[in-house]
C-alpha cells in the first residue's frame, strides 16, 4: 500500500490525537465507528465560545482514517463551531489522496463530528457562543 | 534511512551467493549457456549440470531423481499436479480433496476443475492449523481421485501430517500430492520413505531462484500435460530447460540442511515469540508445537494491521499471506483458524531466513514494541470490539 | 582441443554480460531480491523492475507494456494463446488454424485442443517454406477462432507474412497469434502497427535467460488460464514473478537491435553462405530473399548428415531443429519443404548471434570443406539416391 | 548423439576405406544398401590364395557404420576366405556399443560381404586357394 506525504507525516505525527489533559466546561466528545471497516473515532471538541479553540482525538482505524482525523482537527481549529457540519470529506480525500474505497472510513470522521455538533447544540453552549460574540 | 529489516522470508528469500555462482556458470558465452536439449558437446555439458541439480534435490526430498520434473514454479507444479492427476482420469464421476487452508494456485485450480466437472470437497482445519488425517479419511469416496495438502502452511507455518495422511491415502488407493513449497529444504520430507504420490517444489523460499521449481511424480502416476512441448520432461512438460535456474535449484537443496539450520531458526522464531509476547495483548496463530521453524504468525489486539504495518515500514513484513499482499481482504487461511476479520486484520506474518541475525531479531522486537504502544495510545479507550 | 565454435544460436544463445548484470541486481540480499507482490519497500522496488522490463519489451515489439504478461518461456506462451483462446470460448462448433512448420509447443498444443473436441486446420507451406496468406483466408469459416502462425521459423529461417496474414484475419474477424520466438529483435515487429491479438515472445533467443518469455495479449482478448495462482498477471497467470528473469529479458530487448544486428548477422550469413556453396554439392533451404539474419540451413549432398555432425562435433551446430535435435526423427519443416528424408538427414542448421565473428565463419567453412571432401572420398561410387 | 571411443576412432581415421589403387586378380566385390536405414556400403576383398590378404570399403552411412566396416575389414584381413561368412554382427554390435535400433545397418554389412563370398565362389578362386593350400 503506498500513502501520500500528507498521509504519511499526519500518521506519524498527528499532533492532536489524544484527550484533554482536564475536564473543560464547553467542551464535548462525539464518536462514530463501522466494525465492518474497522474504523472507530472519537473527537473531543473545546468551543467554549464561538470558536473552537482545541481539537483531539482518539482513533482506532489504517493510515487514512487517521490523517484524516489529523487533518480535520487541525482545519477545525480557530473555526466556528458550524464547521463541525461543513467538513468537505471529498475535498480532504483528495488532498490527501485516499482511494475512493476507503472514503466509507471518512464518512465515520464526518459522523463523529457531527455527533459533536449536535452535543454542543444539546447542550446549548452553540447558542451561548452566538449571543457572547 | 537505516536499512531495511527483512522478515518476509516465507514470501521470498534472498539468493544465495554460492546458488548466484552456480547460475552464473551458466549464463554467458564462457560458460555452460547450451541449450541442455542440443545433441553437441556443449549441449550435452549443460544436460549434465541439469541431472547434477536433479539429484540433489532428489537426495534433499528422497526422491528418484529421474521422477523429478522441472516447472516456472511451485504454483505451476500444482496446477499441474492437480489438473494432471484429474485430467488424466476420464472416469464419469471424479473427485477432488483438499483444504481451505491452501495456497491460491491449489484452490484456484481446484475451482477450475470443479468448473469440468469435478467434485471437489474442501477440508477444514481446527483452531490450531491442523488438518485432521481422520477428516481425510471420512472424505475419501470410491470416485476420489487425488488428496491434495500441504506440508507447511505458508501463512500460519503450521505443519499437516502428511506422513499418515500418505498411509490413509495409500491404504484406500487414493493419489496424494503435497505441496512442499515452504518444507522442503526447512524440516525433513521424505517422499519415497512416506509413500507420497505428488510433490510441489520451489527454490526462491530457500535462497534459490524465483521461476523455478518442480514435481515429483511417483512412477506409473499418469498425468495429462499442462505444457505441451517437444522434447517435455517425464513426457509432460515441454519447454527449453532453463540450465542457471535448474544449477541454481540444484545448489539451493544442496545448501538447505533441516537439521542444522532449522534448528537455529526455530532458535531465533522462539525468541522472537517470546518477546512479542511480553509486549501483551499479542497471541500466536498455528499450532506451536507443530509449526515450521521459519514462520511466525501472530494477532496484534487494539491495534489496526495496516496501521502497525505501515508504522513498521522499515521492515519487511507482511499482512496475512504476502502472495495476496496487495489484496486486502483477510486472509482465508486466518479465517479457518476462527480469527474476526478484524483479529485477522491486525495480524501479521514474520518469515526467518538465512540471513536473519539475532540482533535483526531484537531491533525487530524494539520496534513493533515502540509503536504498538504509540497506536494503541492514539486508540485511547477503543471500545472492546477493536481488541477481539 | 580448441574451443568448440558456437554455430547453435537459433537453439539458444549466450547471455549477454549486460543481461547477467541486470539479473544479479536482483539476486542477493544486497539487491532487489523481494517478491514484486509484496506490499513493502523492498517488494514495491522489485514491481519496479518488473515494469522497466516490461516498458523495454513493450519498446521492442510496438505493444503497451500493460497488456504483455510473463511466462516460462515461449512454449509456455504457445500454449496458453491456444489453448486459453479455444477454452475461452464456449460455441459448439470452434476451428484452429495453423501450419505444418510451426515449433512442437504450437503444433502439441493444437493437437491436445483437437482431442477437446477443436477442428484443427494445419496449412502447408510451398517448397520455399511460406505460407500463402491467401491459403490463410481460404481455411478461415465461420467457426474459426483463432489462427496461429510463426513469424520467423526455427529450422529455415523463413519469414512469413504474418503483417498480410494480420489483415486478413481482422476483415473476417478472427484472431491472430504470432509465434515470435526467432523474431523479436532479430527483425521488426510491429504489433500494433500489424494488428496482432496475441504474441509469444522468450528472452533466450537474444541473449537473454532461459526460462522466461511472454505473451503479448491485446486489449479485449479474452483467454482461459492456463497456470492458476494468487494476483495473475493481466488475471490469467499465477506465480511469483521472477524478478531476475523478467528483468533479464528486459534487458535483452533493450539491447536487441534488428536494425543494427540483424544487418551484420545477414552480412555473416550471406558470406557464410557463398562460402559453402562454393563447396559444391550444397543447396539452401527456404526463401533466400525471405529469411531471418541468423539462421542458415544448407543440405549437403552426398554425405550422411550423422556423420557430417560428428566429423563437426568441434562445432556446435544441429542437424534439424534442436530442440528435436536427440530425436532422430527428420524435421516435419524439411519434409514440408519436400525434402526426401535422405536428405532431410543430411542438413544442417548454421546458427549465427551477437558473439559470431567473421574469423568463426572462416573457420567453420574451412571445418566443413574439410570434412564434407573426406565423407564423399568414403562415400566413393555411392549410387544416385545418397546424394538426392 | 555419443558415440564410444572405439567407434569415434574408427570413424575418424578408417585406414580400409577406399579402393584398391590397382585392378588386381583375385579381388571381388559386393556391395548393399538400405535407403530407408540410410545406408549404402561395397566391400573390396582381395583374396588371391587361401587367405584374405587386403580389405577396402566404400560407404555412406553413419559413423557407427563407418566404424564397422573398419572393424570387419580389419578384422577380415589375414582369414581364410569363409571368414566373410563367418563374421558375428552381435559381437562387433556389442564391441562398438552401437545402439539395437541400428543393428539393421550392421546387417547390410554383413549382406556386402555375403555379396563378395558368392562372388569368389563363382569365379572360383575359393576353390583355387583351396587346392593351392
Ligand atoms: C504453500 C505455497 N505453495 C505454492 C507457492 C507458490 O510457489 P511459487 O512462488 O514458486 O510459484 C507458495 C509461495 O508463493 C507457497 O507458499
Ligand atoms: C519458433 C519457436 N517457438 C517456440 C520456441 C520455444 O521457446 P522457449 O524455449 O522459450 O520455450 C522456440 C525455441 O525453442 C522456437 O524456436
Amino acid at each position: 500500500m503506498d500513502y501520500s506525504s500528507q498521509v504519511l507525516r499526519r500518521f506519524r505525527s498527528p499532533l492532536r490525537a489524544g484527550v484533554f489533559a482536564a475536564e473543560m466546561p464547553g467542551t464535548v466528545r462525539g464518536e462514530a465507528e463501522d466494525r465492518s471497516l474497522n474504523i472507530w473515532v472519537r473527537f473531543h471538541v473545546h468551543a467554549p465560545g464561538s470558536r473552537i479553540e482545541a481539537v483531539r482525538f482518539e482513533i482506532f482505524g489504517c493510515p487514512h482514517a487517521v490523517a484524516a482525523a489529523e487533518w480535520v482537527a487541525e482545519w477545525l481549529e480557530g473555526r466556528e463551531p458550524s464547521a463541525l457540519t461543513a467538513w468537505d470529506v471529498h475535498a480532504a480525500a483528495h488532498a490527501l489522496g485516499v482511494p475512493t474505497e476507503k472514503l466509507g472510513k471518512l464518512l465515520r470522521i464526518e459522523d463523529a463530528l457531527l455527533a459533536c455538533w449536535q452535543e454542543l447544540e444539546r447542550n446549548g453552549s452553540v447558542v451561548d457562543a452566538e449571543r457572547g460574540g | 534511512m537505516t536499512p531495511i529489516l527483512y522478515f518476509d522470508n516465507a514470501a521470498t528469500t534472498p539468493v544465495d551467493p554460492r546458488v548466484v555462482e552456480a547460475m552464473t556458470a551458466c549464463l554467458t558465452a564462457a560458460g555452460e549457456f547450451a541449450n541442455p536439449a542440443s545433441g553437441h558437446a556443449p549441449g550435452a555439458r549443460a544436460k549434465r549440470l541439469v541431472e547434477e541439480a536433479r539429484a540433489a534435490i532428489g537426495a534433499r526430498v528422497n526422491a528418484p531423481p529421474e521422477r523429478i520434473l522441472f516447472t516456472s514454479g511451485a504454483t505451476e507444479a500444482n496446477n499441474l499436479a492437480l489438473k494432471g492427476a484429474l485430467r488424466a482420469r476420464t472416469a464419469e464421476r471424479r473427485h477432488l480433496i483438499t483444504t481451505r487452508i491452501e495456497h491460491k494456485s491449489v484452490t484456484e485450480s481446484a475451482r477450475a476443475l470443479a468448473g469440468e466437472g469435478v467434485e471437489v470437497t474442501y477440508l477444514d482445519c481446527d483452531a490450531q492449523g491442523i488438518v485432521s488425517p481422520d477428516s481425510v479419511r471420512a472424505a475419501i469416496t470410491d470416485a476420489t481421485v487425488l488428496v491434495s495438502i500441504m506440508h507447511v502452511n505458508n501463512e500460519i507455518g503450521v505443519i499437516e501430517d502428511v506422513a499418515e495422511i500418505a498411509r490413509i491415502c495409500r491404504s484406500r488407493g487414493v493419489l496424494l500430492h503435497v505441496d512442499a513449497a515452504q518444507s522442503a529444504g526447512k524440516i525433513p520430507l521424505d517422499l519415497a520413505g512416506w509413500g507420497i504420490d505428488l510433490c510441489s517444489l520451489t527454490a526462491h523460499k530457500i535462497n534459490g531462484p524465483k521461476g523455478i521449481g518442480a514435481l515429483y511424480v511417483r512412477r506409473d502416476v499418469a498425468l495429462a500435460p499442462l505444457i505441451h512441448g517437444g522434447e517435455p520432461e517425464l513426457g509432460v512438460r515441454g519447454g527449453t530447460l532453463p540450465t542457471h535456474q535448474i544449477a541454481g535449484m540444484g545448489k539451493a537443496y544442496e545448501l538447505a540442511d533441516p537439521a542444522l539450520e532449522g534448528a537455529r531458526l526455530a532458535e531465533l522464531r522462539d525468541l522472537l515469540w517470546c518477546s512479542l509476547a511480553a509486549l501483551g495483548g499479542v497471541t500466536r496463530n498455528g499450532c506451536p508445537e507443530r509449526s515450521a521453524p521459519h514462520i511466525l504468525n501472530v494477532t496484534f489486539r487494539g491495534v489496526d494491521g495496516t496501521s502497525l504495518l505501515c508504522a513498521l515500514d522499515d521492515i519487511a513484513i507482511s499482512q496475512g499471506s504476502a502472495c495476496a499482499s496487495s489484496t486486502p481482504e483477510p486472509s482465508h487461511v486466518l479465517r479457518s483458524i476462527g480469527l474476526s476479520d478484524a483479529l485477522a486484520q491486525s495480524t501479521l506474518r514474520f518469515g526467518l531466513g538465512r540471513f536473519t541475525e539475532r540482533a535483526d531479531v531484537e531491533r525487530l522486537v524494539e520496534r513493533v514494541g515502540m509503536e504498538l504502544k504509540r497506536l494503541r495510545t492514539l486508540a485511547g479507550s477503543a471500545p472492546v470490539w477493536c481488541s477481539s
